[in-house]
C-alpha cells in the first residue's frame, strides 16, 4: 500500500475517535447542574418567563438531549459549529479560529524546543554512559519530569520578567497582527520579533516536561540499540564509533521517541491551558476554561472537537513518520 | 493398591501414589528457607543498596509522615493542633488582631523570621504551616487516585489482555478516545459538571488514571500470556480465573508497582495544575497548587511566596520518581524500561 | 492410601492398544494482521471492496494413531505444523476439522468440563526451561499445581507426593521451596517432568524438551525420560528438529511437511531405509559426527513454501528431486533430471546468463532434449536471454512441473507391513505405480 | 598446508569483573590457526568459546576485560602485555592501538560471522547497502564497484535474484537467507581469517546442511582460514581440520579431526562423544556425563573436570594439568595427568562420588 493509501486509512480510523470525543463531551455537558440560560441572560433578565423560554427556543435547548446532539452533529458535518452563548452572537468557529493560532504556535514551539534539546541530550548521555555528561543529563531530565509546568512559568516571570526585565511576560501578539496594535513595533517584521520575544518564556515553561520525558526515552532507547547484534557486527567490521552513533544506532533509536511524541500532544494541549493562564495568552486553552465556566455548550463542543482534531492529526503524522523510518511497518502492506 | 513404592503400570490408573509419612516430612511453612525469596523483603533489600533510591525512599517516607500528621490534624481534630501551635487556616486576616501564633510576629508580606521561617502569604498565614497541611491534599490525591486507577486498570487491562479479540478492541478503542481529549480539559469539564471540590477532583483524576494502568497492564498481560507457563497451566486443567490470579497478575505486577510510583508523581502535578486553575482545593484549604495561584499576584513584592510551594511539589515528585526508578531496577532488572516511561501527561 | 479419586469412567487402555487416534485433523489460522490488509480493491463488478482473509493451513489433514507405552517421534522443518498439531491434539487450539479420540472419547465433541477432567491423563512439557516455570512460584507448588487443579489429595499428601516426584526425576527433594531462577536449564526441565507426572497421566506431549539444553545435560534428561516411561507406562508424543534425538528416543517416527504427515513408520526403517523422497532428503542433509563420512551429504535446496498457498497435489513437488516425469514427453535416461535441475535453477535465478551454449553445456551436458520438451526449453532460454526470468520460470513450470502427476493429484497413503509388525505408511505417488 | 601460522594465541585470559565475583571465562587458552586451514573450537555453553573468539578482535566490553596472554596476527600484535619493574603488567609497546586495529584488522584482515541471523542485520537499512558499506570500508574500491561486488557475492552465496533483493530489508529474508547475507559480508571483505561464532546453531537442520556446504566450497575457493566455534560435534566432523576442545575456560585437548573422533584421549572428550545421540546409528543407551558444568567464578580445585570425570583419582586434585604432547610433533595434545607418569596418578586411589562434591561443595545434582 502506498503512503497515500496508508494515510487515508489512518484518517478513516480516526473518525470513530472523533465521534467518541463528541459523545463524551456532550454527555458531560448535559450533566451540568446549572442552567446555561440563567448565566446567559444574567440576573435582571431572568425575571420574565418568556425571555427564558425565547432564549431556550433560540438555542434549541428544550428538545431532548439526543435530538440536540443529532442536530449538532448534522450542523458540524456541514461545517457550522453553532453560535456561542457567552459571546452572544459570535459564531463558535470564528471564536475558535481567532484563538487557535496562539495555541498552535505555542504547542508547536514547545515541541521544537523539547525535541531539539532532548534528542541530542539523550544520545550524548547514552554515548557517555555513567560519565559526567550522563549524570547531568539524567538529573536535568529527572527534575524536568517532576516540575509543574506553570511553576516554571512563574519562576521565569520572576527572574526574566521582573528582575532582569529581558523578556515580556504576558500576552502573545500574532506575527500577522497589524503593527499599530502591537506595542514597540512599527513594521510587520518588528511584530514578528515581538512574537518571538513573547514566545520564549511560555515555550520553555510548556516544553520542559516533554523535553525531560523524551530525553529519558531517547537515552534508554539508545542504550538498548547500542547492545544489539547489528551494532556488534559493524563494530567487528571496523566501522568507526562516530559512524555507528550517527548512522547505525541513531535511526533505530528514534522509533520509541516518535511514538512518545505522538502521545504527548494531548499532554501538551492540556499544558497549554495552564501556560496560557500564567502568561495570559488568549489561546484555545483559556477559551475552553471560560466556555466551561460559562456553560457555553456549543463553544465547549467546538473547542473540544478542535483539541481532538489537533491530537489526531498529530498522532497520524507521528504514525506516518514511524512508518517512514521503520520499513517493517511498510504502511500495513504485507511485510 | 500399588504394593511396592512404585506407581507400576498395573497400579489402578487414577490412584496417585503418596509416599509414607516418614519418608518425606512436610515442612511447616514458617521455617522455610526463603533466602532467595522473590517477594517484598527481597525488593526492599535491593533498594537499600541503590543509594539514590534509598534517598528517594527517605524523602517519600518523611513526606508521608507529614501528610499523615496533616490528615489527622485537619480531618479528625479539625486543625486543633494547628490552632494551638501554628495558626487557624480559615482565619480571616481582616480582623484587627490577626492573632499570630505565639512563636513570633512579622508584617503582612514579611520576610522569613523565626516565627515564620518561610514568611507569610497575602493573608498573613504562615507559608510553612500551609505547606505542611497542603501535603495532605497532594499525597491523598496521588495515592488515592493511583490505587483506584490501578484497581480499575488491572481489571480492564487483564480482561482485555487475557481474552483479546473483540473485548480487547472495544476497551482499547474506548481508552484511545479518552486519550484524545487532553487530561486536564476532561477533568475540568467533569468538575464543572459535577461540582468543584477536592474530593470530586480526586475522583475525576482516579477515574481518568484507569486508562493509563489499563494500557500498561494490557501490554504486560499480553506478554505474560505468551509465556509457556501460562500454556502449561491451561494444559494442566486450571480454569481461566485461576490462571489470571495465580500466574498472570503476579508476574505482570512488577511493572505495575513501578508505574504506580511514577503515577503518584504525575497525579500530584495534575492536582497542582487543577488547583492552580481553581478547580482543585478551594479557599481556604491549604493546597500547594492553590498557594501558587495566590502567589501569582505577588510575584514582585514577595517572590519567595511562589518559590516554596513549587519546591515542595518538585521535591515530592522527584522523590516518588527516584523510588519508581529504583523499584524498576530492583523488581525486574530485565524490564525494558524504554516502554515503561510514562507519557508525561501534563 | 487416599481414596479421594473415583474410578476412571472410561474404558482402560492396555499396553499396545491405541491410546490416541487422530483422523482428518485440520487447523487453519485466519491471517489477520488487521482487517484492512485483507480488504482488497476489487476492480471487477459489484461491491468494490473484497474481504478474503488469507488462510494459513498449518495442519491440513493428519491421520495417525499412538499406542499406549510407545514414543511417537514427530519431526520436520520449522513451519511444517508440528507444534500446531501437538497443541490441537491437546485441545489447547480449536481444531478446524477432524476429530481426536483419546481412550475412545472424541475430545472435539465433549463438554468443557469433561475435557478439563480428561486433562489429568494428558500432560505437556515445553522447550524453553526459562519460560515454562512461573518465576514467582516455588517449584514445590509448581509440581503440585496439576493435582490442585483437579482437587486430588490433601495439601500434605500433595507435598509428600511432590517431593517423591522431585527425587524420581533426579532432583533433591529439599529444594522443594526454592524458586525456578535457582536452577540450571537441565534441572528446570526435570521440574517440568515432575509437574507432568504429578497426576499420573497416561499421555505426555513433549514440545522439543531437550533442544535448548547442552549435549551432556540433554543425554541425562533423555535417559530420565526413558526410565520414567518404563516405570510409569507413559506414552510420549515427542517433537524435535534434531533427528539424532528423535532416533534415540522414539519407537516410531512421523515425518511432517507443510501441514501433512508424509511418512510414518518404525524408527530404524525410517532412518535406514526411508521411502518418501522428503525423508530421504532430510536424512541425507544432516551433518553426521563422523569425519570419515564427510562430504557424503546431499543438499535439499530451496526454502519451505509458504503455508498461505501450498503447492497443488503433493506439497513437496516444488523441491522433490524425484518428481515423476509428466506424460507426453519422452526423455532419454537422465534428460529429465537435467531438465528438473534446470527448472529449479531458473526459478531461483541461480546462474548468470552468459550465452545459450554455456547454459546448455552446464545443464544439459551439451544437447537439449529433442521433441516438444526441447522446444519448451528453447523458448525458456530465449526469455532468459532478454533477461525475462519470471516469464521463463512460469513457462517451464507450467509445461513440465504442473503436468506431472505429483502436481495434479494428491498422493494416497501407501501402507507396507514391516517385519516388525509395524505399519509403514508413505504418502507419495512413486509408490502408487 | 603451508606451515605459516597466521594467528597465534598464547595463554589468553579474559575475565569478567561482576558484582558476584571475578568470572574467569577464559583462563589460559593457547592455540593457532594456519593459512587455509579450518580450526574448530568446540565445547558446551559456558566453556568460554565465544569469549575467546571475541577477544581476538578485542570485542570484549565491560565488565569483561582481556587480562593476560598474547594474540598475534601475521606479525601484528593484537594484544600483548609486558611486566613493569614492580611486577605489575602493562600494555606491550607494539600492541596495536584501537584506531589501527579498527582500520587495519577488523573486517579487512579478520572478519566475523555471528550466530543470530535475526539480530545481526540492521532492520532499518537495506540489505545491499549494509553489505556495500562494509566492502567500501575494508577494500579500497569506489561506491559503484562496491555495489557490484556486493551483488556478485550475494549471488555467490545463493541468494536468488540478487539485483532486486539488494534493496529489500532484513525482515523480508528468511533465517537461512540472512545467514547467507552474513557469510557474503564476511567473504566480500576478502579477509585472511574468518571467525564463525556458531553460525548454523539458530538454523533448521536442512538449511544448516546447505550453509555448511556453501562455506566449505567458498573456503576452498578463496583459501580463507577459518576459526569455527560450535557446540555440535557433527559440524566439527563436517568442516574442521584441527580441533580444540574447551572445558570451563581451558583447552583440554587439541588434535586433528580424525584423531579426535577415532582416538580421543581426554576423559571429557570421550564422554562427550559417547553422550551424543547419532542420526546414523541406533544407540541403546546414552552414557551421559554426570553433573553440570560448574560456574566459572570459583572453578573446581586441581583439574577442573575432576568433579564429573569417570576416571578421577586423588592426584587429580593437586595440579591443573597443562597441555602435554602425546607424540613428538605435538599434533595431539591433552591436559590430563593420566598420560604423565610424573604426576603419580596411577598410584593414587579412585575418587569417590560424594567426595568430589564435598571438596567443592557444588550442589549440582
Amino acid at each position: 500500500m502506498s503512503l497515500f493509501r496508508y494515510t487515508f486509512w489512518r484518517l478513516l480510523q480516526t473518525i470513530p475517535a472523533l465521534f467518541g470525543i463528541s459523545i463524551i463531551t456532550f454527555a458531560l455537558i448535559n450533566a451540568m447542574p446549572s442552567d446555561p440560560v440563567a448565566i446567559m441572560l444574567g440576573p435582571e433578565q431572568m425575571a420574565s418567563e418568556e425571555a427564558i423560554e425565547a432564549a431556550r427556543e433560540r438555542h434549541g435547548l428544550n428538545q431532548p438531549v439526543h435530538i440536540r446532539y443529532l442536530n449538532w452533529l448534522v450542523a458540524v458535518v456541514q461545517g457550522d459549529l453553532g453560535v456561542s452563548f457567552y459571546y452572544n452572537g459570535v459564531s463558535v468557529s470564528d471564536k475558535i479560529l481567532e484563538r487557535l493560532p496562539a495555541t498552535l504556535l505555542l504547542v508547536f514551539a514547545s515541541f521544537v524546543f523539547s525535541i531539539s534539546l532532548s534528542i541530542p541530550l539523550g544520545i550524548i548521555s547514552a554515548a557517555r554512559r555513567n560519565k559526567l555528561a550522563d549524570h547531568i543529563a539524567r538529573i536535568i531530565s529527572l527534575i524536568g519530569v517532576s516540575t509543574p509546568s506553570f511553576w516554571i512559568g512563574l519562576i521565569l516571570i520572576i527572574v526574566f520578567g521582573y528582575y532582569l526585565r529581558w523578556l515580556p511576560i504576558s500576552g502573545l501578539p500574532m506575527p500577522y497582527a497589524d503593527p499599530a496594535r502591537v506595542s514597540g513595533a512599527e513594521t510587520q517584521f518588528e511584530v514578528l520579533l515581538q512574537t518571538l520575544r513573547h514566545l520564549i518564556l511560555p515555550t520553555i515553561a510548556l516544553g520542559t516536561l516533554r523535553m525531560a520525558a523524551v530525553t529519558r526515552i531517547q537515552r534508554s532507547a539508545m542504550l538498548e540499540v547500542l547492545n544489539s547484534g547489528y551494532i556488534d557486527l559493524v563494530k567487528a567490521y571496523g566501522v568507526s564509533g562516530r559512524t555507528i552513533m550517527r548512522k547505525h544506532a541513531l535511526k533505530n533509536a528514534q522509533l520509541p521517541v516518535i511514538t512518545i511524541i505522538g502521545l504527548q500532544i494531548s499532554g501538551a494541549l492540556g499544558g497549554s491551558v495552564l501556560i496560557e493562564t500564567v502568561f495570559n495568552i488568549n489561546g484555545l486553552g483559556r477559551l475552553i476554561i471560560t466556555a466551561i465556566e460559562a456553560q457555553d455548550y456549543p463553544l465547549i463542543m467546538g473547542t473540544t472537537l478542535f483539541f481532538g482534531i489537533i491530537f489526531i492529526i498529530g498522532v497520524v503524522v507521528t504514525d506516518i513518520a514511524y512508518a517512514y523510518v521503520d520499513p517493517r511497518v511498510s504502511y500495513g502492506g504485507e511485510s | 493398591m500399588a504394593s511396592e513404592s512404585k506407581d507400576t503400570i498395573d497400579s489402578r490408573p487414577g490412584e496417585l501414589f503418596v509416599p509414607a509419612e516418614e519418608e518425606y516430612s512436610v515442612d511447616n511453612p514458617d521455617e522455610m528457607d526463603n533466602s532467595e525469596d522473590v517477594g517484598i523483603k527481597y525488593t526492599i533489600l535491593q533498594i537499600k543498596e541503590d543509594t539514590t533510591a534509598r534517598i528517594g525512599l527517605y524523602i517519600v517516607s518523611i513526606i508521608m509522615i507529614v501528610a499523615i500528621y496533616a490528615t489527622i490534624d485537619a480531618q479528625l481534630l479539625d486543625y486543633a493542633i494547628a490552632e494551638r501551635f501554628w495558626y487557624h487556616p480559615e482565619f480571616d486576616p481582616d480582623s484587627p488582631e490577626a492573632n499570630l501564633p505565639p512563636i513570633g510576629i512579622t508584617n503582612a508580606y514579611g520576610e522569613g523570621t523565626v516565627a515564620h521561617p518561610l514568611g507569610t502569604d497575602h493573608r498573613g498565614r504562615d507559608i510553612l504551616a500551609r505547606l505542611v497541611y497542603g501535603s495532605r491534599v497532594s499525597i491523598q490525591a496521588g495515592v488515592f487516585a493511583t490505587f483506584i486507577g490501578m484497581a480499575g486498570g488491572i481489571i480492564i487491562g487483564s480482561v482485555a489482555g487475557y481474552y483479546g479479540g473483540r473485548i480487547d478492541d472495544l476497551l482499547m478503542r474506548g481508552i484511545e478516545t479518552l486519550y484524545a481529549i487532553p487530561f486536564l480539559v476532561l477533568i475540568i469539564a467533569f468538575m464543572s459538571a459535577v461540582g468543584r471540590d477536592l474530593v470530586i477532583a480526586m475522583v475525576a483524576v482516579s477515574i481518568l488514571t484507569t486508562p493509563v494502568f489499563a494500557r500498561l497492564i494490557r501490554s504486560e498481560v499480553l506478554s505474560v500470556r505468551e509465556m509457556a507457563y501460562v500454556e502449561a497451566a491451561r494444559a494442566s486443567g486450571l480454569r481461566d480465573y485461576q490462571i489470571i490470579l495465580r500466574h498472570v497478575i503476579p508476574n505482570s505486577f512488577a511493572s505495575v508497582v513501578v508505574q504506580a510510583t511514577l503515577q503518584i508523581g504525575s497525579i500530584i502535578l495534575l492536582i497542582a495544575g487543577l488547583s492552580f486553575l481553581g478547580f482543585g482545593a478551594q479557599e481556604p484549604t491549604p493546597d500547594w497548587g492553590a498557594m501558587l495561584a495566590d502567589s501569582r499576584g505577588f510575584l514582585l513584592p514577595n517572590p519567595w511566596f511562589s518559590v516554596w510551594p513549587g519546591l515542595a511539589i518538585l521535591i515530592t515528585v522527584v522523590a516518588f520518581n527516584i523510588v519508581g526508578d529504583g523499584l524498576r531496577d530492583a523488581l525486574d532488572p530485565y524490564i525494558d524500561n524504554s516502554q515503561k516511561e510514562d507519557e508525561g501527561r501534563i | 492410601m487416599s481414596d479421594s479419586v473415583g474410578m476412571k469412567r472410561r474404558g482402560e487402555v492396555e499396553l499396545g492398544e491405541t491410546l490416541v487416534e487422530v483422523n482428518g485433523l485440520k487447523k487453519h489460522f485466519i491471517d489477520n494482521d488487521g482487517i484492512l490488509t485483507n480488504i482488497s480493491v476489487d476492480t471487477g463488478d459489484g461491491f468494490p471492496l473484497k474481504y478474503q482473509p488469507k488462510k494459513v493451513r498449518a495442519v491440513d489433514g493428519v491421520n495417525l494413531t499412538i499406542e499406549k507405552g510407545e514414543t511417537l517421534g514427530l519431526v520436520g522443518e520449522s513451519g511444517c505444523g508440528k507444534s500446531t498439531l501437538l497443541r490441537t491434539i491437546l485441545q489447547l487450539l480449536e481444531p478446524t476439522e477432524g476429530n481426536i479420540y483419546f481412550k475412545g472419547t472424541d475430545l472435539t465433541s465433549i463438554s468443557k468440563d469433561e475435557l478439563r477432567d480428561l486433562r489429568k491423563d494428558m500432560q505437556m512439557i515445553f522447550q524453553d526451561p526459562q519460560s515454562s516455570l512461573s518465576p514467582r512460584m516455588r517449584i514445590g507448588r509448581i509440581v503440585e499445581e496439576p493435582m490442585e487443579a483437579h482437587g486430588l489429595l490433601t495439601k500434605d499428601e500433595r507435598q509428600r507426593r511432590a517431593k517423591y516426584l522431585l527425587e524420581k526425576v533426579g532432583l533433591d527433594p529439599s529444594h522443594y521451596n526454592r524458586y525456578p531462577h535457582a536452577f540450571s536449564g537441565g534441572q528446570r526441565q526435570r521440574v517440568n517432568l515432575a509437574r507432568a507426572l504429578s497426576v499420573n497421566p497416561d499421555f505426555i506431549v513433549c514440545d522439543e524438551p531437550v533442544s535448548s539444553l547442552d549435549v551432556s545435560i540433554q543425554a541425562q534428561v533423555l535417559n530420565t525420560m526413558k526410565e520414567l516411561q518404563e516405570e510409569f507406562g507413559l506414552t510420549y508424543l515427542f517433537i524435535a528438529h534434531d533427528l539424532s534425538v528423535i532416533r534415540y528416543i522414539s519407537d516410531r517416527v512421523a515425518v511432517m511437511y507443510l501441514g501433512k504427515v508424509v511418512e510414518i513408520g518404525d524408527t530404524d526403517t525410517i532412518f535406514d531405509n526411508p521411502q518418501h523422497p522428503y525423508t530421504k532428503a532430510l536424512l541425507d542433509s544432516i551433518p553426521v559426527p563422523n569425519p570419515h563420512r564427510r562430504g557424503e551429504r546431499g543438499v535439499l535446496k530451496g526454502d519451505v513454501p509458504s503455508p498461505l498457498n501450498p503447492p497443488s497435489g503433493c506439497r513437496f513437488r516444488t523441491r522433490c528431486p524425484s518428481l515423476i516425469i509428466p506424460e507426453g514427453f519422452d526423455f532419454r535416461e537422465d534428460e529429465w533430471d537435467y531438465t528438473l535441475s534446470f527448472i529449479r535453477a531458473v526459478k531461483r535465478r541461480d546462474f548468470t546468463f552468459k550465452s545459450r551454449d554455456k547454459v546448455v553445456e552446464r545443464f544439459f551436458d551439451g544437447t537439449v532434449p529433442r521433441g516438444d520438451a526441447g522446444s519448451v526449453i528453447d523458448n525458456a532460454l530465449i526469455h532468459i536471454e532478454n533477461s525475462d526470468w519470471q516469464e521463463a520460470s512460469e513457462l517451464l513450470t507450467e509445461a513440465f512441473e504442473e503436468q506431472s502427476i505429483c502436481a495434479r493429484a494428491e498422493p494416497q497413503t501407501y501402507t507396507q507391513m514391516e517385519d516388525t509388525g509395524v505399519k509403514h505408511k508413505t504418502a507419495c505417488h512413486l509408490h502408487q505405480t | 598446508m603451508k606451515e605459516n601460522i597466521i594467528l597465534s594465541v598464547k595463554d589468553l585470559e579474559t575475565h569478567f569483573f561482576t558484582s558476584g565475583g571475578i568470572v574467569r571465562a577464559v583462563d589460559g587458552v593457547s592455540f593457532n590457526v594456519k593459512s587455509g586451514e579450518t580450526v574448530g573450537l568446540v565445547g558446551e555453553s559456558g566453556a568460554g568459546k565465544s569469549i575467546t573468539a571475541r577477544s581476538i578482535l578485542r570485542l570484549v566490553d565491560s565488565p569483561g576485560q582481556i587480562v593476560g596472554g598474547e594474540i598475534t596476527f601475521h606479525d601484528q600484535m593484537i594484544f600483548g602485555t609486558q611486566e613493569r619493574a614492580d611486577g605489575t603488567i602493562e600494555r606491550h609497546p607494539d600492541m596495536l592501538d584501537d584506531e589501527t586495529l579498527r582500520t587495519q584488522i577488523r573486517g579487512s584482515k579478520i572478519a566475523m560471522i555471528f550466530q543470530d541471523p535475526m539480530d545481526s542485520l540492521n532492520p532499518v537499512f537495506k540489505i545491499g547497502d549494509q553489505v556495500r558499506e562494509l566492502i567500501e570500508l575494508n577494500r579500497d574500491v569506489t561506491k559503484y564497484e562496491a555495489k557490484e561486488i556486493a551483488i556478485e557475492t550475494l549471488r555467490e552465496v545463493g541468494i536468488p535474484d540478487p539485483e532486486n533483493r539488494y534493496s529489500d530489508y532484513p525482515h523480508e529474508f528468511s533465517g537461512g537467507m540472512r545467514q547467507r547475507v552474513l557469510i557474503a559480508m564476511a567473504f566480500s571483505c576478502q579477509p585472511d581469517l574468518i571467525i564463525a561464532d556458531e553460525p548454523t546453531t539458530a538454523l533448521d537442520v536442512t538449511v544448516e546442511g546447505e550453509i555448511l556446504n556453501l562455506v566449505r566450497d567458498l573456503q576452498k575457493k578463496y583459501n580463507t582460514s577459518f576459526l569455527w566455534i560450535t557446540h555440535d560435534m557433527a559440524v566439527i566432523a563436517e568442516l574442521c581440520d584441527r580441533v580444540n576442545v574447551m572445558y570451563l575456560g581451558e583447552i583440554i585437548e587439541q588434535a586433528n579431526v580424525y584423531d579426535l573422533f577415532d582416538d580421543a584421549h581426554h576423559p571429557y572428550t570421550e564422554a562427550l562423544l559417547k553422550s551424543i545421540p547419532r542420526p546414523d546409528v541406533s544407540i541403546e543407551k546414552l552414557d551421559p556425563i554426570t553433573g553440570v558444568m560448574p560456574g566459572a567464578i570459583n572453578p573446581p580445585q586441581g583439574c577442573r573436570f575432576h568433579t564429573r570425570c569417570p576416571d578421577a583419582h586423588r592426584a587429580c586434585l593437586d595440579t591443573n594439568p597443562p597441555l602435554i604432547g602425546l607424540d613428538e610433533n605435538e599434533q595431539h595434545n591433552v591436559a590430563c595427568i593420566k598420560y604423565d607418569e610424573r604426576t603419580g596418578y596411577w598410584e593414587s586411589e579412585e575418587l569417590e562420588n560424594e567426595e568430589r562434591n564435598q571438596i567443592k561443595g557444588i550442589n549440582n545434582v
